[in-house]
């Protein structure tokens, strides 16, 4: 139920903390983290720009989608935008349900669809220049594992 | 009309800009992207590929064949790269 | 790499720190955990038995049986036993890996067959009395979705 | 042989002890419960639903067919419920 778009780091044991404060109806609670990951030593860092007038509206629909389809208790979305460092957090998502399937399910929908339809874009900067990140036909195929929206 | 037209990541880049007021009239997505690279060669290139564009119109994802009637702002950016 | 079996409580963002500590490789790092889960107010506490000299080994062996099937960076077992109350963590696991897809996959399957394979056994306790927790025919289920163990 | 058999949860409750040294022939773990259950009532109304109960030689997960020999400890529960 919360979306947030910042340049901030973010602590995912406080936002899990948070996420089941005071409730003892959750049964099970999914955290995925994106990081900024290395090209074997070469990267210095990324660039993650964003299309603001888009990304909160793309993200709030995304939710509210995996929550049409799934019996979900509380969800989750942080994306950071900016300067980001080798091995740094970039992004988390959370899903809390009663039982883990729709967690974990709920989970990888807003992961698959956040990759192909949240308006970010990474730019690696290495030794030898900056380069604008390739979208991944990993990532292609795994949105098309999901019947389409509603 | 008058159009917000937005660009990001490399498509920033090549045409210069973030964002320009486009006055025109174009009736779907895809005429406009005619009329832009009519204009200089720096939008010619940066749509040469189309298959390697995407494009939000008032902030939904859209196709080229999408009607400008009504719209206010258009977007064109590359295949996203979040997550 | 890690399994625990305690009595104590944990922290869920300490473990993901420390499993990423000091690395710059990993793409994806995927967290789960399981809570005693509420029956509508009426569940004073659960207790949690296991069988020692069998706990370790059939975790350990679940997830070098994880490791095998998916190229994971860092895997982490928490499991506990004893008396826990409502809202209280039972167990987490936590998988790392280049890409979502096998840490997400890692962590159902450490998940599925911790479920049906670990000697972990549940009782509730209710202002009616203590029942033994059965075992959920959707636990059978998700387990078959993946093929034996080579 | 002698062997360390283990209870746990309603088995546990139901035979009234977490474990006991057991002097058997027995070949397989249902010959070990054939025995158990003729010995005394609680160990036939623990066993008298095989299919709800799960069993354990040496801490691997075995099934009835199980022989005994070389064994040293075996343990009677019902189906896992962690997690």
């Amino acid at each position: 139920m919360a979306i947030r778009v910042q340049t901030a780091d973010f602590d995912i044991g406080s936002e899990l903390a948070a996420l089941r404060a005071g409730r003892r109806d959750i049964g099970a609670l999914v955290s995925f983290t994106g990081l900024v990951r290395d090209l074997g030593g070469a990267l210095r860092g990324i660039e993650l720009e964003h299309y603001p007038a888009m990304t909160a509206r793309a993200l709030a629909g995304i939710e509210a989608e995996a929550r049409g389809r799934w019996p979900l208790q509380a969800s989750l979305v942080i994306h950071r935008f900016g300067q980001l460092a080798p091995g740094e957090q970039i992004m988390m998502v959370a899903t809390a349900a009663e039982h883990r399937a729709a967690a974990f399910a709920a989970a990888e929908f807003l992961m698959d669809y956040l990759k192909s339809r949240a308006p970010f874009w990474k730019k690696e900067t290495t030794a030898t220049g900056e380069v604008w990140v390739d979208a991944r036909a990993a990532d292609a195929a795994a949105l098309a594992r999901w019947a389409p929206p509603s | 009309m008058t159009l917000d037209v937005l660009y990001f990541a490399w498509l920033r880049e090549r045409i210069g800009l973030p964002s320009e007021a486009v006055e025109t009239e174009a009736a779907t997505v895809a005429d406009l992207v005619a009329e832009l690279s009519a204009r200089e060669e720096r939008y010619a290139l940066a749509f040469a590929d189309m298959a390697a564009v995407r494009v939000a119109v008032d902030q939904e994802l859209r196709d080229l064949a999408t009607p400008l009637a009504g719209a206010r702002e258009v977007a064109f950016f590359p295949p996203m790269t979040g997550g």
